[in-house]
């Protein structure tokens, strides 16, 4: 397990470097790229992603873009984070390995927790928010409903 | 932005007590927690009427359909055969306390030691405060007008700081298990308080024997694990029996039909949940039985009406998580398991019964004896009294199995293996002699006993009523000195 | 909206059933079908080694700790008490059944229907074509030869169309089935079809009596539900038995030492599941045996192992719903489910030995016998055949409980009942004479058959090894005719 774990970020390392370029004129090319990269049709735009586009417009949150969730709202943070992520993604899913479960990696739970807080805090404020990991402990639909069969999310790739 | 956790500033004392004072503050809450006295409503196997739990023949609110018939059997000799009831909300802890039969109330002693008070009220920080240790052994009746009924009922001061609102243990005997077990209150996680709260009342316990420590001292059997296997053999020792093959064993009360020393498990709602699905995954009591309400339409407060979330028809506190699913779907999932675990109860119930019946007709047994039967008395005494700890284990627990399906059926097995076992070894005590006697239908060979209580127990013609209450002496005529909180007959008129 | 299976035009012709003809079409879903030939690979309860079940005593691959040691008595008569291996891939079925004892190969005949062959090939459609619905009751030694152990094992068409790889049925009892209960094939969910396809093979099922359709067709026994009750009331209809008590009643064979006419049961893992945690919230059997997987790092395919989700390490199976908890996690809850099953499984199974010993020795007895001695013997045999039933319903289903947890202990509480009830009734039959000698240890009263096959059986020296092989007939020496699909002794060589 952990074995596996180093292999990939020694991947993504990798990714940083290689496909730096790419990564950097497409996430911080210019302000319509900035908004272009977040929304769904990007990322979907990728087949890796299908799955969670497609959940994804099945939600409550369909209307937001995928970075309102996955990135900071900082936009100090957002462009070297979208840059690190935009190129990892990219890479891994031209010259890498697509993993057979893709699963949130890094600081992603961290970051997606803030944009939680950020819209909700005043439904959260008046309890405690450090009972659980996180938001998803009880709310674990949103917004990828992991729980549903996966015949209503997924299907072989043609 | 990290999540900023409310803090609050009460302006009341640390020594506050008084749940109405929380009133003022916390208007939402307090609100949420007078519901805690709705007792009407009922689901298919929980709810919040207090009927008798081994009543299956009358309607709500004395009987239920869902009952277990033998209870009174099972625990003759014992306080519990003469009153026990459903349970229902926080807020009437002491009302139901000062009612119950199980305490003497034809008496100045309740026969019963104040231990009782730990799990029903907010005064336990004083009365410790006042007595010390020596608390514990005082009888229950000396207390009866210590406390207000509903100032001092069950509440806030159970599980917060009054100062600050921070989750905050006051229970003696968990404080006790955690300082023993290592581990320190500031640095256990949050989501594992919002379940240790309730751990602080909603446990097995027992009193403690005073070659062990402060007599009567409430203590959970804990140091083995949470499985009734671990607490029974937890309760091979801890104990000051003398009786032959029990040799310092703990047990509650010797059952006079068998002769056996018993052990009564009360309320493992903490053990049971602990290593089930929700519990395992860190699904909190608060979680399912304190869920999130926005009474104000906005802001989320936990909800401190403790009930079966079955009664909102909506199950929102099962649809947090489980969003995809409907009330109906949830609801039927619930009940399906319940419904199993109750069905194998009674059957479990039912053995635990004959194997009383087993020993006591092998006890009288007049006849030729093999050479064995004084070890194989005991070994039927030791079959008997863990098969009705591991039925009471899921008897006792509070969710008909929910909280925990595999464990709760795996117990319910076991408990009738057990009971079996003790059958059989009373039938080989007496050369299998007894082995046609003891065949049949159970609720003809020892019917259910449906009515007993202290009162009952004064009168002759009942004590004739039953089989089995030869074992008990018919108790002298008292009359009642305390209805609830109020005496009603004068000191001394109790002989 | 809701993803779609890719459809494919494969430009295979609609009548292919070889297995390699679709290799270069599909080489990647290829590649993890020839995976099914792992065979070494164990789990704690699972697994890929074919082990005897029964064997508990010797290492892998010939036995396995978690065996229950009671099989060939509880069989005993019928041909899975010759040979009961745990099951491996699929591209090992035709073999497997070519080379198991249970079908004899020491005669020209071998003593089953070709109803076997249902589960194990794609030939079926082939076979019915040619015979129609005599098919089933030939001789299954008549078509050893007619198929290729690996072009014509459990392979594509058996759950594809070969022009367009569309799901489909090939399963005659499913299709009756689902015919008989108004469904069609077009209208039923992408979803349950994921299901629907093992839902083929992995079910309990019988051998249509003749009165009832085409002698020996494979039948699911479903119209009265999917439960072990259901089942049993499904089987006391559907049966020509003229035995006393058991008219009209189904049964696989009768028990040689009990008398008792039994039923056998097998892999109900689409039973089992159906109505547990998963397959009640729509979890399919392809989300756990074939999780999807990247083999060429791009694309997902169907992972065509079909096998232990627990052999990945990773189990990544599991996680791409249970995102949040670790492998490790995991595994514990299923091996911890499992270990509660398995030994309740072998309790019940002693239990069940128990009752055909009592039934045997009430049915020798020669004393003094009450007046309903013939009512007592067959309410002996009736809980035998209920309890064997209830555990093998258990024992037969291949994921030791977790695939319904609650169901699989329920189910065992209720077997052991039921046996208990029918040593009970045996002993109530000799007027409780034989109480005492049927007290005991099992293992002394009645020790496991650890040896036993058609060879065995022609030896007469074996024959003396056990108890209860005195209710058999050694059988006539002969020499082995089929070695798996090789004739090794001329036409004609037996008697
Ligand atoms: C409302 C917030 C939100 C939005 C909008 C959102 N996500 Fe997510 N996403 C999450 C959360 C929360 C997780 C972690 C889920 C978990 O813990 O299982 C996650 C996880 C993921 C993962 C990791 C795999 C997985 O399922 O856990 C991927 C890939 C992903 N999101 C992609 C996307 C894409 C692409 C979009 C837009 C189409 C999107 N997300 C929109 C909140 C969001
Ligand atoms: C070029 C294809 C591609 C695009 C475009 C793409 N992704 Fe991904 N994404 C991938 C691949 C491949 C992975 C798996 C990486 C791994 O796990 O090694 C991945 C992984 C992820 C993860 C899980 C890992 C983590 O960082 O936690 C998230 C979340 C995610 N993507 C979100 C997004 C969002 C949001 C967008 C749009 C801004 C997006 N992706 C656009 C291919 C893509
Ligand atoms: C950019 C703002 C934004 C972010 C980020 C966001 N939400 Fe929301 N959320 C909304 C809005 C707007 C709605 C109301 C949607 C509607 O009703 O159409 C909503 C609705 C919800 C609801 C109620 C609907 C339901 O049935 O579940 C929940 C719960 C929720 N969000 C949780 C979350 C969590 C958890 C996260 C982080 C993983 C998150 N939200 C991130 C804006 C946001
Ligand atoms: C996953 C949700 C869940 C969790 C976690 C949970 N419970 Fe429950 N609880 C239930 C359900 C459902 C019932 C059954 C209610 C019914 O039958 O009406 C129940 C019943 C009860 C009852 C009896 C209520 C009645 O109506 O008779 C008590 C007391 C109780 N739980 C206490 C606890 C305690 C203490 C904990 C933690 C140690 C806990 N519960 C954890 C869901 C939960
Ligand atoms: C360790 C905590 C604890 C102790 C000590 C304790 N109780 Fe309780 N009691 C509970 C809990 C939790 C419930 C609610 C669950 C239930 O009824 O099973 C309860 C319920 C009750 C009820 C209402 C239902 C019923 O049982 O009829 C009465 C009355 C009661 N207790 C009396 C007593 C008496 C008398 C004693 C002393 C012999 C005592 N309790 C000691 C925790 C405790
Ligand atoms: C049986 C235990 C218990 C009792 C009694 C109790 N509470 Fe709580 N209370 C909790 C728990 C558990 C939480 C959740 C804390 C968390 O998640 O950190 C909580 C949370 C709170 C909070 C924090 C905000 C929120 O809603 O989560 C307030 C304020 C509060 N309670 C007030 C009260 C008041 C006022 C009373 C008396 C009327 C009271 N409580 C009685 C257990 C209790
Ligand atoms: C101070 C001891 C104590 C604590 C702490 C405590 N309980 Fe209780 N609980 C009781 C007693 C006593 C009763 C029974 C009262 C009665 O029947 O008079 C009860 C009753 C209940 C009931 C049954 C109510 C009904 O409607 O039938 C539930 C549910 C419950 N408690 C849940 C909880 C949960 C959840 C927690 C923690 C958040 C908790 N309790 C904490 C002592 C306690
Ligand atoms: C312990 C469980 C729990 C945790 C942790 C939790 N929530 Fe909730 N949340 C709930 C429940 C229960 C409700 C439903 C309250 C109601 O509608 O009465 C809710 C309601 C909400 C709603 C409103 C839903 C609606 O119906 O409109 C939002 C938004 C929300 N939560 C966001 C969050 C965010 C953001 C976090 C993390 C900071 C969070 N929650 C953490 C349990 C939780
Ligand atoms: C805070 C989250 C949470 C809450 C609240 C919750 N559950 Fe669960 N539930 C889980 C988790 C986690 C599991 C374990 C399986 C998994 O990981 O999905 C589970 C499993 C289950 C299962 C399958 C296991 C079993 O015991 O049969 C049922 C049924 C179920 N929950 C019903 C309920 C019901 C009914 C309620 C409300 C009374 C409830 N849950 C409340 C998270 C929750
Ligand atoms: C939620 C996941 C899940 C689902 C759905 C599921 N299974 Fe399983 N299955 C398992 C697990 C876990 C095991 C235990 C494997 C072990 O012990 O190594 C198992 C065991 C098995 C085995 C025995 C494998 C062995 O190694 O001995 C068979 C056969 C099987 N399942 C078939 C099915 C069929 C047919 C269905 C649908 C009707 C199904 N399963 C549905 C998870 C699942
Ligand atoms: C309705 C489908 C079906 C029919 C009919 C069927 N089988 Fe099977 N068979 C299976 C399945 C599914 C397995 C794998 C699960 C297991 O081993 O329990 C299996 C496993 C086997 C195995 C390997 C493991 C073992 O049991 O030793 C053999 C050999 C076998 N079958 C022989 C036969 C014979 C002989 C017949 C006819 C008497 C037969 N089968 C009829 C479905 C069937
Ligand atoms: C035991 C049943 C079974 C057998 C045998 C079988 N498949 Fe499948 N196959 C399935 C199921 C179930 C799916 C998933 C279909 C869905 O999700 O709609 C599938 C899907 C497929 C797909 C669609 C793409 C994908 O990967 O999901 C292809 C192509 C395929 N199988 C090829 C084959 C080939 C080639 C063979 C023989 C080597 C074969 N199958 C044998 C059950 C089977
Ligand atoms: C045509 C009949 C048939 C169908 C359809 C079928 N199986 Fe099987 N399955 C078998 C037989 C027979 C065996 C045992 C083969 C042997 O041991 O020789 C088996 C063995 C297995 C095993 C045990 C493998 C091991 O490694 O131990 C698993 C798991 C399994 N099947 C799952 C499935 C699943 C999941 C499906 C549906 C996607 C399915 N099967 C469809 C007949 C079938
Ligand atoms: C397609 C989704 C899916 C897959 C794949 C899946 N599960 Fe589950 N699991 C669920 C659902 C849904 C529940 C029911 C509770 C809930 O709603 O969360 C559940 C419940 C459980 C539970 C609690 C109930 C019980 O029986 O104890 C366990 C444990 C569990 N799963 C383990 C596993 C394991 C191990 C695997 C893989 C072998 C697996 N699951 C695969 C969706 C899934
Ligand atoms: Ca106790
Ligand atoms: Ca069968």
């Amino acid at each position: 397990m952990s074995l596996l774990k180093e292999g990939q970020s020694g991947r993504r390392w990798q990714a940083v470097i290689l496909a730096g370029l790419a990564g950097v004129a497409l996430t911080v090319g210019a302000g319509l790229a900035m908004v272009t990269t977040d929304t769904a049709g990007f990322c979907g735009g990728c087949h890796a992603m299908s799955e969670a586009v497609l959940t994804h417009s099945q939600s409550v949150h369909s209307k937001l873009s995928c970075n309102d969730c996955h990135a900071p709202h900082n936009i100090v943070a957002k462009i070297p984070f979208k840059a690190a992520a935009g190129t990892r993604d990219i890479y891994v899913n031209t010259l890498g390995t697509v993993p057979d479960l893709i699963h949130p990696v890094g600081n992603t739970l961290e970051v997606v927790q803030a944009n939680c807080v950020r819209c909700h805090t005043s439904t959260v404020m008046t309890v405690n928010m450090d009972n659980k990991e996180s938001c998803m402990s009880c709310h674990r639909h949103v917004p990828h409903t992991p729980r549903k069969p996966i015949s209503t999310r997924k299907a072989a790739d043609v | 932005v990290e999540p900023v956790t409310p803090v609050y500033k009460t302006n009341l004392p640390k020594e506050e007590i008084r749940n109405s004072q929380f009133e003022k503050v916390f208007p939402l809450h307090y609100k949420t927690y007078l519901r805690n006295d709705e007792s009407t409503i009922m689901t298919e196997y929980g709810g919040s009427v207090p009927y008798n739990k081994h009543d299956n023949v009358n309607p709500l609110p004395e009987g239920y359909k869902h009952a277990q018939p033998y209870l009174k059997n099972l625990w003759l000799g014992y306080p519990f055969s003469f009153e026990y009831r459903a349970a229902r909300g926080h807020t009437y802890a002491v009302d139901d306390i000062m009612h119950i039969d199980r305490i003497n109330r034809y008496d100045e002693k309740g026969g019963l030691p104040s231990t009782c008070y730990n799990c029903k009220t907010t005064m336990m920080p004083k009365f410790i405060e006042e007595h010390g240790q020596d608390f514990w052994a005082k009888d229950f009746n000396q207390f009866r007008q210590a406390l207000d009924a509903k100032d001092h009922t069950i509440g806030c001061t159970n599980c917060h700081n009054a100062e600050t609102m921070e989750l905050q243990l006051y229970s003696e005997p968990l404080k006790a298990f955690l300082e023993a077990d290592g581990r320190d209150w500031n640095t256990i996680p949050r989501n594992e308080k919002r379940s240790m709260m309730c751990g602080q009342c909603h446990v097995e316990y027992y009193f403690q024997k005073k070659e062990f420590g402060p007599a009567a001292r409430p203590v959970f059997p804990w140091t083995e694990g949470l499985d009734p296997e671990n607490m029974y053999t937890y309760y091979k020792g801890h104990g000051d029996s003398t009786i032959k093959g029990f040799e310092g064993q703990f047990y509650d009360w010797i059952h006079p039909v068998s002769q056996t020393p018993m052990l009564k498990a009360q309320h493992p709602e903490y053990e049971m949940w602990s290593n089930g699905a929700h519990g395992a995954a860190g699904v909190a009591c608060a979680d399912c039985h304190m869920s999130y309400k926005r009474l104000d339409g906005k802001k989320k407060i936990s909800d401190h009406q403790w009930t079966s979330p079955l009664k909102d028809v909506n199950l929102n506190a099962c649809r947090q998580c489980h969003t995809d699913k409907t009330p109906e779907y949830l609801r039927g999932r619930v009940v399906d398991t319940q419904q199993k675990v109750f069905d194998q109860l009674l059957i479990a119930q039912e053995i635990s019964v004959r194997a009383h019946e087993a020993i006591r007709r092998a006890a009288e047994y007049a006849g030729d004896k093999p050479a064995s039967y004084e070890d194989l008395m005991i070994e039927a005494r030791e079959w008997c009294r863990k098969g009705q700890f591991f039925w009471d284990y899921v008897s006792a627990e509070n969710s008909v199995g929910f909280h925990n399906p595999t464990k709760a059926l795996d117990t319910l097995a076991k408990s009738q293996q057990y009971s079996q076992k003790s059958v059989e070894a009373a039938i080989r005590a007496t050369g299998f002699a007894i082995a046609k006697d003891l065949d049949g239908d159970i609720k003809q060979l020892v019917p259910p006993i449906l009515n007993h209580s202290r009162e009952l127990m004064m009168d002759p013609e009942h004590m004739k009523s039953h089989e089995w209450f030869k074992y008990l002496k018919v108790a002298p005529k008292a009359p009642l000195i305390w209805d609830g909180q109020t005496r009603v007959a004068p000191a001394g008129a109790a002989s």
